[in-house]
């Protein structure tokens, strides 16, 4: 079985250029941590690290997409959502440092801790969210979950409380297609997206190469959650270009040509390349990123190395 | 807290009436506290000990859970970051281990993981305890399970009394605790007779009948068993028992104290023997009063079985006469 | 939200009378071994009884159309299915007496155990069938669950799992519309058909008020598993003629007009009564096999008042 | 069985590679034996331990199982009763939770439910342990939690060879068995010398040294530092060291006849010390060997704390230092 988007790309035209420069600047910043992250887990400042490479787009998307006011429930590979969402970069390092675990103030952020017992976060979030509605106080919560981990008994537990409470919570499921080295269509025989409708949850499935499809899908859903005071899903397919973890070796169960695909759909370098080709940026604006970045990489090297 | 001595006569509130009064006081008077749990709502729970909560709160905070106790407890952790404070019910110790996960891995560690920033006061009850002719699983005793785990604090009153100060003190802990209230006793009314003293803390064990001779160290409903085992053995052997009320932490100091003043310390349990709150106990003991003892430290409790069918479980329990008969070898 | 059929009454035509005899014989056996459960439990005889009052035609209809090669997981509410496939009655009542944890011999008739910690036998009868297809053997088999029991993680899980290594397996779910006290419409926002298709597992929701209906649906769903080497769940909803147990009292819950409904549908009489008008069976028929529960409940009374 | 003296020069086997040549040789031999777990067959698990096996012996037979630990569990039961035996894996100690409904209320009790007409062997395999810098939840050891069950076996093996003795019994038991494999000796090469004596059974303990002035009783991983501090505290001080092997049921004749000659015991484990195995051979032995004790049962394993970011694990864990501290302030 082959994983098919459902909606292909659509690129919205709505969007204002700020916002897409905005999509590209947090995208390259995650980037440009992810790989610092490598490098210092290579030499031997952290202990481990989940790359997020390939889900930029999903990631910096969906939560740009639904605003500051969302309490954010994270696996442990939402990095690009913690930059944007004001977690320090070393703070966010912090625990793959074995410092902490959890470096930064959760409730501050409205982004809270990484649980790598998987899928245990799915009914946090809704209990939060009706813990939050009988208070008489924003409810809107986003779950993230990966394809594998929506096997695991809690995520269905999840997606019936959130059904049957009308909860106000987005899910939204980065399918990297893996699950270490399990591939998606070994895990489900359909989708999480038709999953979640067997359960009375409205969902969608669409391509997370393109930050602006997931932004719009995002917007829709948030929208709808918001109007209806009920949940949704929004499955994101995406490629995971680096292993599961740094001590995985995907090539011993990836095809080389699977992995160089995923690394071919890059939504960074594809987003940046296509907001260029758009006049939407320019070198001057490439050029402060990339400052920015070697900037937050020199901070973290001298915290980390 | 009142210290009314308990007697067969004297007719006090039952275990279950108790703890629906707290509940409903607690209700009152917290409002961000809420109850959940499966059929605590519109039935009143199976054992009928939340009876009438739900007319008289609301639904809202009184909420029949979806039928899963992952679910439960799951959303509970959820609850509590938000600012509530949910009183789950576990319908039986039985069905307890679907949320043992996110007992153990969540709501242990919540506040460790948040660096402080969340302070998880939940309570988890639960109906345990065999005794009454019950179908399979519906008679256990799993509090040592939980009573491992650094996060988790585990009460096991024998009264309706203690069960009500166990809970007003749970609901304000800050860290995840598990109550066990014995079935056999919800809607029972004639106990034994206890000493009125009272507790030093809320989380301290009682000695609900001063010895000289031995001790007893024991929680939950077998506390009466022990109690009359106890009394039927007097004066020929002055028995001291030792409730303990909370299983974890351990309030060591009592126990430590009465088997300085009697040398012999008998531990008693209706949960199974193995790896239980006894061996805990005993190696305490063992350890911090060894110079105090005066002959080997004995636990009576069931021997690592199945739970068997209701036909054979009085072969299973601790009764009154094997209390007597044990003291009895211990202080020949 | 009520619950509604997605497939009315549909009276097979095709059935033998032979076939429509058997069906009300099972039935009228299981009812009166239903009734004399709740005297002896009343007199100390039986701990405890959960009545199959009502499901009758639910259980006796699915257990004949997948016929006896198929291995049953039951819940603790299939006596129907247990005597149909031979237990004894006695040995039926012998758990609800405290005697043991399971009366029969379950190899040989293809009976499992009860299983009383909800949803947990779902997972078995999938490994049960996966494990048996590996040895190349019978792999039909047959998971019942109730409606309530649906929620726990192990059903979804058991759902993925048959759905993935398209496991012979027909979940029949006989939804009698409460769990306890607690309503399926407020367990779940769907159907568990619909959730069963979300998972990939084709599915049907019917009445189980005809026991013909019953019949021809699982016996289509047995030909589809057997045919297609794949999963299938049919949902049958029935009425919940007395407490969920002898300890329940669902007149604190249930309003005298739904109870009345219940009644009202019950399967057995309806059933006998449209027979008996269609001339499938006499009166001689009739007290035949009343003679034979008369001799059951005796022999009963024997052993456990 | 064989007794070859291990050392710190002879090139063994490590830990892992045992492991996996047993497995290979159990597929080789059991036609009706299998393999389930997370990531196990195409990448031949997180550890590599079930590396190559796929490839040998088929996808059906070394199978790489749904994220989910009760399926895992809940499908090998139902396996087991159509007759295969399934050795599961679990991926790290702390991911057990899930699927611990399935082996307390389900694995242990189908034999007892079937009247013996099922006889599940069932073995599940877990990784266990610190001491390697792991994230959150990678470093535990729950072996206690499942020692308390009727039913269920666990095993703490300290070396391949044991851990190879061991999986041979297990899935020939007939009932479930969960075997602990210290993460941190998978792939280890250098260990402290261990006498060669061979164990009186499968199940039972081994006395790794022969002393006498003191019994340790421990087991798994911890066993290695457990020795080392035995051999760098001799000849001042003549320590036993009985590694347990089995932690449930466990081998309390070995370790009472080495109390017996030695009159001390201290027992050291990695698992937290609250209600842990440690307490119940402390129970155990303050009852029947009560009399032979010269001083008091001493424990040493971590506090009732939560286990801590890596960073701050050498703080949390027992190491060799402080077992010679242990056995010095015992013995002096
Ligand atoms: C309950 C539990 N079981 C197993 C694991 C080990 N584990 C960590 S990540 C992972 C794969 C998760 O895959 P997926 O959900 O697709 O997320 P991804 O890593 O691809 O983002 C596994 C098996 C775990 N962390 N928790
Ligand atoms: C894991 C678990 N949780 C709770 C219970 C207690 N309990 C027994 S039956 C029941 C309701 C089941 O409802 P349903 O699945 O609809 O089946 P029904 O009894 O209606 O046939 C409950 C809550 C249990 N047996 N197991
Ligand atoms: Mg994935
Ligand atoms: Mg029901």
């Amino acid at each position: 079985m082959v994983l098919k988007s459902e909606s292909e790309y659509e690129y919205a035209t709505e969007l204002h250029d700020d916002t897409r420069r905005s999509l590209l600047r947090h995208m390259l910043v995650a980037r440009g941590l992810d790989e610092e992250a490598h490098r210092l887990q290579k030499q031997g400042g952290l202990i481990l690290w989940a790359s997020g490479q390939g889900h930029e787009a999903a990631q910096v998307g969906s939560a740009l997409a639904v605003g500051p006011e969302a309490t954010v429930f994270p696996t442990y590979r939402e990095h690009a959502i913690a930059l944007l969402r004001g977690v320090a970069p070393d703070e966010l390092l912090a625990q793959w440092a074995g410092r902490t675990f959890c470096g930064w103030d959760p409730y501050r952020l409205r982004f809270f801790p990484y649980t790598l017992v998987l899928a245990a976060q799915t009914l946090h979030g809704v209990g939060y969210s009706i813990g939050q509605r009988l208070q008489g106080r924003e409810d809107f919560v986003v779950v993230y979950v990966g394809d594998g981990a929506t096997s695991e008994g809690d995520m269905s537990e999840a997606l019936n409380l959130a059904a049957v409470e009308s909860a106000s919570v987005l899910f939204v499921c980065q399918n990297n297609g893996w699950a270490i080295s399990k591939p998606a269509e070994e895990q489900m025989r359909t989708s999480v997206a038709e999953r979640a409708r067997g359960f009375g949850i409205e969902s969608v499935r669409i391509s997370g190469r393109d930050p602006e499809t997931v932004f719009s899908a995002c917007s829709r859903a948030a929208a709808h959650i918001r109007g209806e005071r009920a949940p949704y899903l929004v499955e994101i397919q995406v490629g995971r270009i680096r292993g599961h973890t740094t001590t995985d070796s995907q090539e011993v169960y990836r095809t080389r040509d699977d992995i160089a695909r995923s690394v071919a759909a890059d939504p960074v370098t594809s987003y940046a390349a296509r907001l260029s080709g758009l006049g939407v940026v320019d070198t001057a604006w490439l050029d402060g990123v990339e400052a920015e970045v070697r900037e937050m990489r020199e901070r973290l090297m001298k915290e980390y190395a | 807290m009142t210290s009314t001595v308990e007697t067969s006569t004297v007719r006090t509130p039952t275990f279950a009436e108790s703890i629906n009064a707290t509940l409903a006081d607690l209700l009152e008077h917290e409002p961000g506290l809420l109850l959940l749990g499966e059929d605590i709502g519109r039935l009143g729970g199976v054992f009928r000990v939340t009876r009438g909560l739900r007319e008289r709160f609301g639904a809202e905070r009184v909420r029949d859970a979806l039928l899963a106790e992952s679910t439960i407890v799951g959303q509970a952790v959820g609850m509590t970051m938000s600012g509530l404070v949910p009183i789950c019910e576990i319908q039986f110790d039985g069905f307890t281990y679907p949320a043992v996960n996110q007992l153990v891995t969540q709501a242990s560690r919540i506040g460790y993981r948040w660096n402080g920033q969340v302070s998880p006061s939940l309570v988890v009850r639960i109906p345990t305890g065999g005794g009454f002719r019950g179908v399979e699983h519906h008679s256990e005793s799993n509090e040592a399970l939980f009573a491992r785990y650094p996060g988790i604090s585990v009460a096991c009153p024998s009264t309706g009394e203690d069960a009500d100060q166990v809970l007003r003190h749970a609901v304000t802990l800050g860290s995840p605790v598990v109550v066990y209230e014995p079935i056999r006793l919800y809607w029972r009314r004639d106990t034994p007779v206890r000493d009125p003293e009272p507790a030093r803390s809320p989380t301290a064990a009682r000695i609900v009948r001063r010895g000289t001779d031995l001790t007893i160290a024991t929680f939950g409903a077998i506390t009466h068993e022990v109690l009359e085992a106890a009394h039927d053995l007097a004066p020929d052997v002055d028995v001291e028992v030792v409730d303990l009320r909370w299983v974890a932490p351990l309030d060591m100091d009592t126990v430590l104290e009465s088997v300085t003043r009697t040398g012999r310390l008998l531990i008693v349990h209706e949960g199974s023997k193995d790896v239980g709150i006894g061996a805990e106990i005993a190696a305490e003991v063992a350890e911090r009063g060894f110079d105090t003892l005066r002959g080997p430290i004995r636990r009576l409790a069931p021997e690592r079985r199945v739970y068997p069918p209701a036909n054979f479980e009085s072969e299973y329990l601790i009764g009154v006469q094997e209390i007597k008969d044990e003291v009895l070898v211990m202080t020949k």
